[in-house]
């Protein structure tokens, strides 16, 4: 049977964005949650056999993932809070697009602050 | 094809066939036939009001509002009917009050009312608030809860069917025993015919603003109904009375209602006077639209137009208070900004009369009940709404009266027709009633491919009844419209449609509603040719005083039977009908 | 669906809506509100935990056995991260739910998804459960250079 | 295919002298008949200062094929027949104004998204009206009837003034992300007309609307994207609405 599929994306705005960024990032952070819970399974197993996996952490592939990882959870976790208040507070609605750029804004500053002193810790002494 | 039985048969679903389907489907077997989803109807543009002598705000009282109805008509309305509908009035607008309507309230918590034109206290002494609204989306408040209504009832509705042809057991114009027996319906989706048979149908379909070409009406009111009863032999009745209104976005036509006079709204000319002191006096801005519109019409032609082309007046809200406006007029205060990008709150609206009601239709009494000539009815037979010619609008009808017009006589055409089926048989179909829809298909489909296009007639009907036949008319002009149409019919004869499908064929349906406009349009040019005076919304300039000597009465159309001669080489008979008067002898119109 | 009204009597309308079947709570709105009280709580947690182990001291650089063990001997902080856990795993599960019942059309693959999904956090929830409350900070027989200082009291 | 049509001037407008352009409209065509998904078309059409969408899609379908299909009726915005995907977002082309859209590129027109498409724009409704239906949109007062109007304050009568201004144009459903993966959700417009009985002072079913939101496909699954409040064309605050409703649920269950 012919379909009528074909078409554009939906060009939504700020709500549709940072939902579906939402989306991702929440999903990104719960299968990270779920090997991060086995590799810190591991200190039941022994010293060695964490140490061994953690220091993966340590190298720089693993320490760009976490900027990723880092910067999902934030933005995941001030989008979060912007629902909430979009929900639970009566001009919530209204200010929605506000509070949107407030998280951009917010995360800048947070990713900014933590950005630096990761890279010193990953690649200082 | 398929075939459906019912005890009612509605046609249309706007506020008229709604409230008609509330009544008779409590009482029978009902079926709504529209073309449009019921919530498209065009009883949802309306934005100002709905009138009744409900004395909510201040005194008031069914005979004035009476009164002001068979004035504001110019003495054509048939007072019985007006005298019902006044009185009526009060439980039709408290009936959607409990319905669910949300008014706008007085502090008491009331129904609040305002100021519309022509309604007035101590006939014609002042301006009285009778209007009830619900901020300038009253039609569309009315729409929604008829509809509403209709859900919670659960009345059978076939939506995007159109009705192409009305069934009858015989002639109305030779039979005596003649009676309704169904319609011919087309579905939309598929292309496919359903036949309804019927004990009683109802026409709702609303008017027939297209044959303008700056109308207020909406794409979908192409006068379906009036022409296929014409076509059958069921009369038309004062088709030669439509009413401009003044207030239409300059160019677009779109509908500024009323309300923003009623709120304080004033008409300026380019000098910036406020002509309509000149024109009537004690009403001013609030005059009935039929002397309005020929006001601003009036200071065009003579000059005193603004803008570039110095063809539009200016509608002036200056003055008010921007969170008034909010308040009471939101909606049309963004039809400015949006489509002529003017800011009501600083700037004077462009604007100029725009084609809006049909007065005239199918003559009906006030039962509803259709009548096939001055007296008699057809069986079976209802109409109600813009459709339907009572007469409670006479020559010229009052803001707010048509969407309780609707509310009035669309439940009373409702119960009589369900009362009527609940005492006769169901009519006999013979085989075949469909052939003459079928074949008036068939006939736009199979034509060879033409260089004329359905659109092209269409916009020249439009354009000559907008040069011609508009608020002023002359015998010259009506004669020009007349010649024009013909040759219209001839292309008409011609035009092929391009799509040949089945599916949502809206190009073959734009096709059939054309041969319905063109009709009409001939109908409403031989009116305004015939009737030599001017009353109402019909403006004669080589007779420009109102003759109740020679035409104080109701025109009616007539088909020609096989072999008889029309009027002006049409295949229309012109005949009259009596206006009836109880208690308000005609006299002079002043405001 | 007229054979069935009588023309002339109209049935209460408020009778024929029993879609829900559904009086009082109801599952989506608990979840709706867990989610979002849970998501409170996670941003505590979630920022007190990255703010410990990779702000503090020397980041991602100094996370090794000993630290976690370290950090494992105060109860405190058995609680913080077995709260994180538990509602980490509840939220994002649940959250991986709503997004299956959104792109999952047909019902087959639905279940096993979801059936995947349930599985996949029991079992790390047990697991998880099990480490913080088992673990040993000093495992016999292991290298001491390893352990966290509380190992040579 | 590309055709081009000479327009005879449109109705002259307020301003001066209008200026007249060209625009292309690509268009989603899609007949079901032919077996052939949908696809791609051009029209150029000349078009004048005040003209919308839908008068270039009139020029296209008088002029030029016959065959496009579309609904309309009011022209102005008032009765919700024209709601369609426009350069990618939802308007009802009877609004939307040419000359605010970018014309130096093809304007973008699709039917509306997550109901079936019947042929070219237009789109099968009945899903829609379904869940309409269903929240039970009608006023259902218990208690003798009075003999006037029921009594309701102006404050009372603005609580739910936002939502009547429906014109069910399905502009919102069709928007909703939810919606166009789960059509079983109710989706923003029937929510938007149960918060208009909800929240009137005279209405006593308003609890049952709440049972009803309050299940799997109700006011729960909206994620509050947004996407219906941008879309709406009476500018009604949609997710504001769904909010509301969601706090009744709560208040009234715990
Ligand atoms: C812009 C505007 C503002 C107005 N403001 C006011 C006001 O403030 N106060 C007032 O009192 N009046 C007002 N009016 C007038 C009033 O709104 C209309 O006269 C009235 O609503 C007509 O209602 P109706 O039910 O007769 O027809 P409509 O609402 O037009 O309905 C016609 C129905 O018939 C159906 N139909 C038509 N042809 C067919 C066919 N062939 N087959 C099947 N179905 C068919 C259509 O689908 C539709 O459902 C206004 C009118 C306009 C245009
Ligand atoms: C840091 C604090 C967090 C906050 C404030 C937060 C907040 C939220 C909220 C409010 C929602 C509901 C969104 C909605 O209903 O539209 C949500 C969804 C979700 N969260 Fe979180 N969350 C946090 C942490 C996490 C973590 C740690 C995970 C992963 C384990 C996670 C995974 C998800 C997922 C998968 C969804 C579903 C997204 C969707 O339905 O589109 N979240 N979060
Ligand atoms: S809420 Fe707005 S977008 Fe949705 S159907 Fe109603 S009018 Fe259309
Ligand atoms: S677009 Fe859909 S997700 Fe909610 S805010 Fe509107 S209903
Ligand atoms: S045509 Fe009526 S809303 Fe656009």
């Amino acid at each position: 049977m012919a379909s009528a599929q074909s078409g554009t994306l939906y060009r939504g705005r700020e709500g549709m964005w940072s939902w579906v960024a939402h989306r991702i990032s929440g999903m990104l952070i719960f299968l990270f949650l779920l090997v991060h819970v086995l590799d810190t399974a591991l200190v039941r197993v022994s010293p060695e056999a964490y140490n061994e996996v953690i220091g993966h952490y340590k190298t720089v592939v693993f320490g760009l993932g976490e900027i990723g990882l880092v910067g999902a959870v934030v933005f995941h976790a001030l989008n979060g809070l912007r629902i909430i208040l979009v929900d639970f507070w009566s001009k919530g609605t209204k200010h929605q697009r506000g509070l949107f750029w407030g998280v951009v804004v917010l995360w800048v500053v947070l990713m900014a602050g933590f950005l630096p002193r990761h890279l010193m810790h990953m690649f200082g002494a | 094809m398929q075939t459906h039985d019912y005890d009612v048969v509605i046609v249309g679903a706007g506020g008229a066939g709604m409230r008609a389907a509330l009544e008779a489907s409590k009482r029978a077997r009902t079926a709504v036939v529209t073309k449009l989803y019921p919530t498209r109807s065009h009883t949802g543009a309306a934005q100002g009001g709905m009138c009744a002598a409900l004395a909510n705000v201040e005194e008031d009282n069914w005979e004035w509002h009476t009164y002001d109805t068979v004035k504001g008509g110019d003495y054509l309305v048939d007072q019985d009917a007006a005298e019902v509908m006044a009185k009526e009035a009060i439980d039709a607008v408290l009936d959607l009050e409990k319905m669910g309507l949300p008014f706008n309230r007085t502090p008491e918590g009331k129904i609040d009312q305002r100021r519309f034109g022509g309604h007035t206290r101590e006939h014609g002494e002042a301006p009285v608030r009778r209007a009830c609204y619900a901020a300038d989306r009253t039609g569309h408040m009315i729409l929604q809860t008829l509809y509403q209504n209709c859900v919670k009832q659960q009345v059978e509705f076939f939506n995007e069917y159109y009705v192409l042809d009305v069934l009858m057991t015989g002639d109305p114009r030779t039979d005596e025993g003649v009676r309704a027996s169904g319609v011919v319906t087309y579905e939309l989706a598929t292309g496919e015919i359903h036949v309804f048979r019927a004990k009683s149908v109802v026409f709702a379909s609303g008017g027939f603003g297209k044959v303008f070409k700056t109308t207020s009406n909406a794409h979908t009111l192409t006068g379906d109904g009036p022409a296929m009863v014409l076509r059958r032999g069921i009369p038309l009745e004062d088709m030669e009375f439509f009413q401009f209104h003044p207030t239409g976005l300059a160019g677009l036509g779109i509908l500024l209602s009323e309300a923003a006079r009623g709120e304080g709204a004033i008409l300026r000319n380019s000098n910036m006077e406020r002509f309509m002191e000149r024109y009537a006096p004690t009403l001013k801005d609030l005059a009935p639209r039929d002397v309005v519109a020929r006001a601003m019409a009036n200071e065009v032609r003579e000059g005193r137009g603004c803008g570039p082309n110095k063809d539009y007046v200016l509608l002036d809200l200056t003055h008010l208070e921007p969170a008034h406006i909010d308040a009471k007029l939101p909606d049309i205060t963004e039809f400015a900004r949006t489509y002529l990008g003017v800011e009501p709150y600083t700037e004077p609206v462009p604007v100029f009369p725009t084609a809006h009601y049909a007065m005239g239709g199918i003559p009906t009494n006030i039962r509803g009940e259709v009548l096939r000539n001055a007296e008699d009815v057809i069986p079976g037979m209802y109409a109600a709404g813009e459709v339907a010619c009572v007469s409670v609008h006479g020559g010229n009808r009052l803001g707010t009266n048509s969407l309780l017009d609707i509310n009035v006589f669309g439940r009373r055409a409702g119960i009589a027709a369900a009362e009527h089926a609940a005492t006769v048989e169901s009519p006999e179909l013979p085989e075949g009633v469909e052939i003459p829809t079928v074949e008036l298909l068939q006939r736009l489909r199979d034509r060879p491919a033409t260089e004329d296009r359905v659109a092209d007639i269409r916009r020249d009907l439009q354009e000559t009844m907008d040069a011609n036949v508009q608020v002023f008319r002359t015998e010259e002009t009506c004669r020009k419209a007349l010649a024009d149409i013909e040759a219209l019919k001839k292309r008409y004869e011609t035009v092929a449609v391009q799509d040949k499908g089945l599916r949502y064929n809206l190009d073959l349906l734009e096709a059939v509603e054309l041969g319905f406009l063109l009709d009409l349009a001939e109908t409403v040019a031989l009116g305004a040719l015939y009737r030599k005076e001017s009353r109402g919304g019909h403006f004669r300039e080589d007779f420009d005083k109102r003759d109740d000597v020679n035409f104080l009465h109701h025109t009616m159309y007539y088909r020609t039977l096989e072999g008889e001669e029309g009027a002006e080489g049409t295949s229309i008979r012109l005949g009259t009908k009596p206006v009836v008067i109880t208690r308000y002898e005609p006299k002079e119109r002043t405001f | 669906m007229s054979a069935q009204t009588s023309p002339t009597r109209i049935p209460d309308p408020t009778t024929r809506y029993r879609r829900t079947g559904q009086r009082g709570v109801n599952t989506e709105m608990l979840s709706w509100m867990f989610m979002r009280a849970s998501g409170a709580l996670l941003v505590i947690l979630i920022f007190g935990h990255l703010f410990v182990n990779l702000w503090l001291g020397l980041g991602v650089k100094g996370i090794d056995f000993a630290f976690v063990a370290g950090k494992w001997a105060n109860p405190f902080w058995q609680v913080w991260d077995l709260l994180m856990l538990w509602l980490g795993l509840i939220h994002g599960g649940n959250g991986v739910r709503t997004i299956i019942n959104d792109y999952a059309r047909s019902s087959t693959p639905r279940l096993v998804l979801k059936g995947l999904l349930l599985v996949a956090v029991v079992v790390t929830i047990v697991l998880g459960t099990l480490v913080i409350f088992t673990f040993n900070p000093c495992p016999a027989g292991a290298e001491p250079s390893l352990l966290p200082a509380v190992c040579q009291g | 295919m590309t055709a081009v049509a000479e327009k005879t001037p449109a109705p002259e407008a307020s301003a001066a002298e209008i200026p007249s352009f060209e625009v292309t409209l690509r268009i989603n065509r899609f007949d079901p008949d032919s077996g052939k998904d949908s696809s791609w078309e051009d029209f150029t059409v000349t078009m004048h200062g005040t003209d919308r969408v839908l008068d270039a899609l009139h020029e296209i379908k008088w002029h030029l094929d016959g065959s496009l299909s579309f609904r309309r009726s009011c022209a102005h915005g008032v009765c919700g027949s024209d709601a369609m995907r426009i350069n990618g977002r939802n308007r009802l082309a009877c609004k939307t104004l040419l000359k605010d859209l970018d014309i130096s590129k093809p304007i973008l027109v699709e039917p509306i998204k997550g109901l079936p498409v019947e042929k070219d724009l237009i789109v099968d409704m009945d899903p829609f009206f379904e869940s309409y239906r269903e929240i039970m949109p009608f006023l259902v007062a218990k208690g003798q009837e009075p003999s006037r109007e029921r009594l309701q304050s102006a404050e009372e009568r603005e609580r739910f003034d936002d939502t009547t201004k429906c014109i069910l144009c399905a502009a919102c459903t069709s928007s909703c992300p939810v919606f166009w993966t789960d059509g079983q959700y109710f989706g923003p417009a029937a929510i938007v007309n149960a918060h208009r009985f909800i929240f009137d002072s005279r209405d006593d079913a308003g609890e049952q609307r709440l049972e009803i939101l309050n299940s799997k496909e109700g006011v729960w699954r909206c994620r509050t994207t947004f996407n219906c409040s941008e879309a709406c064309p009476r500018g009604i605050q949609v997710t504001k609405a769904i909010a509301e409703v969601k706090q009744a649920v709560i208040r009234g269950r715990i």
